[in-house]
């Protein structure tokens, strides 16, 4: 369409180029080395031990203290089923604390279950307007029945960093789990299960450069949890179905390539936040930051634009400039759905339809993000001009 | 997602704007929604001379909205009264299932334009 | 290890080699095309159009009369999972019928809901001495609160083929639904979904030359199931998490060409069949056949061996031949379990722990089978000559 | 799965056989759990001069019971029995967990059969 000549992939929290490294990994498994990884002969053990170096790569992403702890699952939204069903499924504790902004991964399952019928229900704590757990609200939602407290590391929408070692402590005072869905900061800003002091995490291979189809649940030693998936026994009896052997490989190779970059990244990635932000809002008249400035995921920018609907904005910088971002509201039958974090966080609602989230990552360059800037304030400027809202 | 005639459309939305002096306006959609749409016509000889549409909203809602101009213009009130959803959704060679909505709304803002000059002119 | 300086796998009803066609068709979208399929902008709809490119391919394996009735999974496991678990979870009727002879996938989940305390029960049927189910057993196995009844299509280690469509129709005469685990026929013999009269159908793509991690689950139109992964909402809002688009679309180009070479390889694999069995029964004495002359898979071979023990052998196979293939019992902690299926009908566990499983697949050559029934005869004869058991 | 060990004992496993007219015999495991070992024994001067191993057993039941017999080649009767499965495991380089039961049986057959001899000899 039109003429675009590049993309500028500023979606990275949706999903993220596979790096050259990690494909290459894979390619033998795909490939000659097609063993599965259970079988006794030849080319098993090499996919058993393909398997098993993942794991050790994965583990030390997350700074778990032995590699067993890490259990292969298909992503996020398995590793988050996971630990949240089987936290209270058949258990006698059914009371669930998520937070308000959770990834529908969680929200969504804790709602299904509530609906099923099964006597499961659950508290969502709301968040301040930076979209932040306050501890002390999650210290008044527990109930002698909570089986698990299951917040996010970090939002993906607006990327706002929750205070983890503080609420897995109070949950311990309590004697109850806690999980955290950490798919959107694994490999992006060090994520250590040990200080974290969490009992479960999630994570998902194609948010830091690993293949679509690929996560982890961290399991801390001892933590008693059922198999969600049934089966032949795989994972040390704890998610069976045959393990995806080349995906394992490439979530092992991000793993390892994450943990080298990250130090470096978090300062580069950061400042070119700061420099889109700051570009946009120098630009663009009546713009809205809604990520937080400081404890915030270093690359995820945010912002509401006034008399402007995201949908049309982003496809605009999709057409002319090859720009690739997200929106804030999804359609759904009947009208926009404009995001519950948004909304949590107090952005009124027709505002929020309002609103882009840009994602950077490794790859991301400096020369990107200017043209971002210049290509927004363009956009912004026809998108207002035909709104019936907007009287610039 | 979107068929080729609603991304010409989105691209090149026509009769963007307010007609000056209008004979009929018709305000729907609500900001709360995400979709805001303001027609505003002229009318000669009982049929519509100038159609002109300001939209917030998707790009479903911008490229109905521009068809819907286009197609109406120069009918009669009475033909343009006629006008449904489905005629704009199929003249977009269609739309997907869960923006539906949005061809209502530039539709019904079109008949609100119309009742708005009727209840003026009768 | 020694002087191996070939592979001959023969262990395809395990996993199979990525087709090359596959790999070539999975590159792109490892590649520059990592887009999300949920996703407006450009890169975006690349994904989908290929996810759905793919779920046409599958469609057209099974003889579905809608591509949305094709949703994909991360696997057998999980299609066989959800089928059950969805059936009755929540449900008002909570009752199974399965065979004694499922996979793990089927047995073990069902085993475990019963066990979570869930009211959930379940019913296995037992099977003759070729593995087949009596359709009157169903019908008297039905019961009021039978929700589902799930019978696999053929045996994953003897290959018997079930008589699906009468089985669906004692089912369906009572208002139950059916499900079929068709992991090892999906792209071996003939799979029509209307011709098997079947509600629900899973299928893994790496038993056909597609990637591990790659399934689907068969859903007729119409029924009711609910969503086993909840979240985001893909798959039309029944699988959610983010599309395993690179797998996805091995999966589709895998069915494509399974669906092509069909024909010409069943006879083919048949011939080979018999031609391993003849050299076999030849060469070595009393050795029993356990895989149904007729109504079997072709391809697929399963033997009893006496006086010799099977993970010895197929370590022998491997070490000296590069052999690849399965033997039909897993050391648990204890001591060996033999096979249940073995069990099932009929085989005594002295004998089962001496059974080794062949299983042919597109690539399998006839050199390779010559090959295989020479190594079996020396092998064979040095395993029985440690043997105390032995005194041929 | 296996260490190196373990598949070079299995690959040339030692003492196979039956020692003819034997000062003693062990006879252990059962076939429907999968395993049987008979040792038989030749005993000079209160040491084992020569023992021997039929084995029918998965990988680790042929590599243990070749290196219990390499092990315990001319040790005293004493302590041959003193043999632990540990012993073994460990002159092995290490099992799988999973396989620690055929590690028991071969040290088992051999005590049996050195208390057999000793039935027969006080
Ligand atoms: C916070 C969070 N949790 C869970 C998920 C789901 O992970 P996956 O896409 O691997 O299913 C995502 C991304 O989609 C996410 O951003
Ligand atoms: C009959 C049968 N059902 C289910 C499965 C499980 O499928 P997957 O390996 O894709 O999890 C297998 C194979 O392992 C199988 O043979
Ligand atoms: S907002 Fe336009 S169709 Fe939903
Ligand atoms: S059969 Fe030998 S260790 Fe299990």
């Amino acid at each position: 369409m039109a003429n675009r000549q590049q993309t500028i992939y500023l979606d990275n929290a949706a999903t993220t180029m596979v790096a050259l490294e990690v494909c290459e990994a894979m390619l033998p498994f795909l490939g000659e080395s097609y063993g599965n990884s259970t079988t006794l002969y030849h080319l098993g053990s090499a996919a058993q031990q393909a398997a098993e170096t993942a794991r050790q790569q994965v583990a030390g992403l997350l700074g778990a203290e032995k590699e067993e702890e890490i259990y292969f699952t298909s992503g996020g939204t398995e590793s988050d089923n996971w630990a949240i069903i089987s936290s209270v499924l058949g258990q006698k504790k059914r009371h669930l604390v998520i937070s308000s902004i959770e990834h529908h991964a969680v929200l969504e399952t804790c709602e299904d279950l509530a609906k099923l019928g099964l006597e499961i229900d659950f508290t969502a704590l709301p968040v301040d307007v930076e979209g932040r757990v306050n501890p002390e609200e999650l210290r008044r939602a527990l109930r002698p029945d909570t089986a698990l407290v299951s917040i996010m590391h970090a939002n993906n929408e607006i990327g706002t960093v929750e205070p983890i070692r503080e609420l897995a402590e109070i949950a311990h005072e309590q004697g109850v789990l806690f999980h955290t869905d950490a798919v959107q900061t694994a490999g992006k800003i060090p994520v250590d299960v040990k200080e974290l002091g969490v009992d479960m995490l999630s994570l998902s291979g194609h948010k830091f450069h690993a293949p679509k189809g690929t996560g982890a649940l961290y399991l801390r030693k001892g933590t008693r949890l059922n198999a969600f998936m049934h089966g032949g026994g795989h994972e040390r009896n704890r998610r069976s179905g045959t393990v995806n052997i080349p995906g394992v490989v490439g979530l092992g190779k991000a793993a390892e390539l994450a943990g080298e970059w990250l130090e470096s990244e978090m300062p580069r990635l950061k400042q070119l936040t700061e420099k889109l932000w700051t570009g946009i809002a120098a630009a663009i008249p009546q713009v809205t930051r809604n990520s937080p400035v400081e404890g915030s995921l270093p690359g995820m920018l945010n912002v509401t634009v006034a008399g402007a609907e995201g949908e049309a904005m982003l496809m605009y910088l999709d057409m002319h400039h090859g720009i690739c971002i997200s929106s804030g509201s999804a359609c759904t039958t009947g009208s926009l759905d404009p995001s519950h974090v948004l909304l949590a966080i107090g952005v009124p609602a027709e505002t929020a339809h309002g609103s882009l989230r840009f994602s950077m990552s490794h790859y991301t360059t400096e020369a990107e993000i200017d043209t971002t800037i210049a290509a927004m304030s363009v956009e912004i400027e026809k998108v207002r001009a035909m709104s019936p809202t907007w009287d610039g | 997602m979107y068929s080729d005639k609603v991304m010409e459309h989105f691209e090149n939305p026509r009769n963007i704007g307010e007609v000056e002096n209008p004979d009929g306006t018709g305000n729907v959609g609500n900001p709360v929604c995400g979709d805001v749409m303001k027609v505003t016509i002229r009318v000669e000889d009982g049929r519509l001379a100038e159609i002109k549409c300001k939209t917030l909203g998707c790009g479903a809602a911008i490229a109905t909205s521009s068809i819907t101009t286009e197609m109406a213009m120069g009918m009669t009130l009475d033909e343009a009264m006629a006008l449904t959803r489905d005629d704009i959704a199929q003249a977009l060679g269609g739309l997907p299932s869960n923006k539906m909505h949005c061809s209502n709304l530039a539709v019904d803002g079109l008949h609100e334009a119309i009742a708005d000059y009727r209840s003026h002119n009768s």
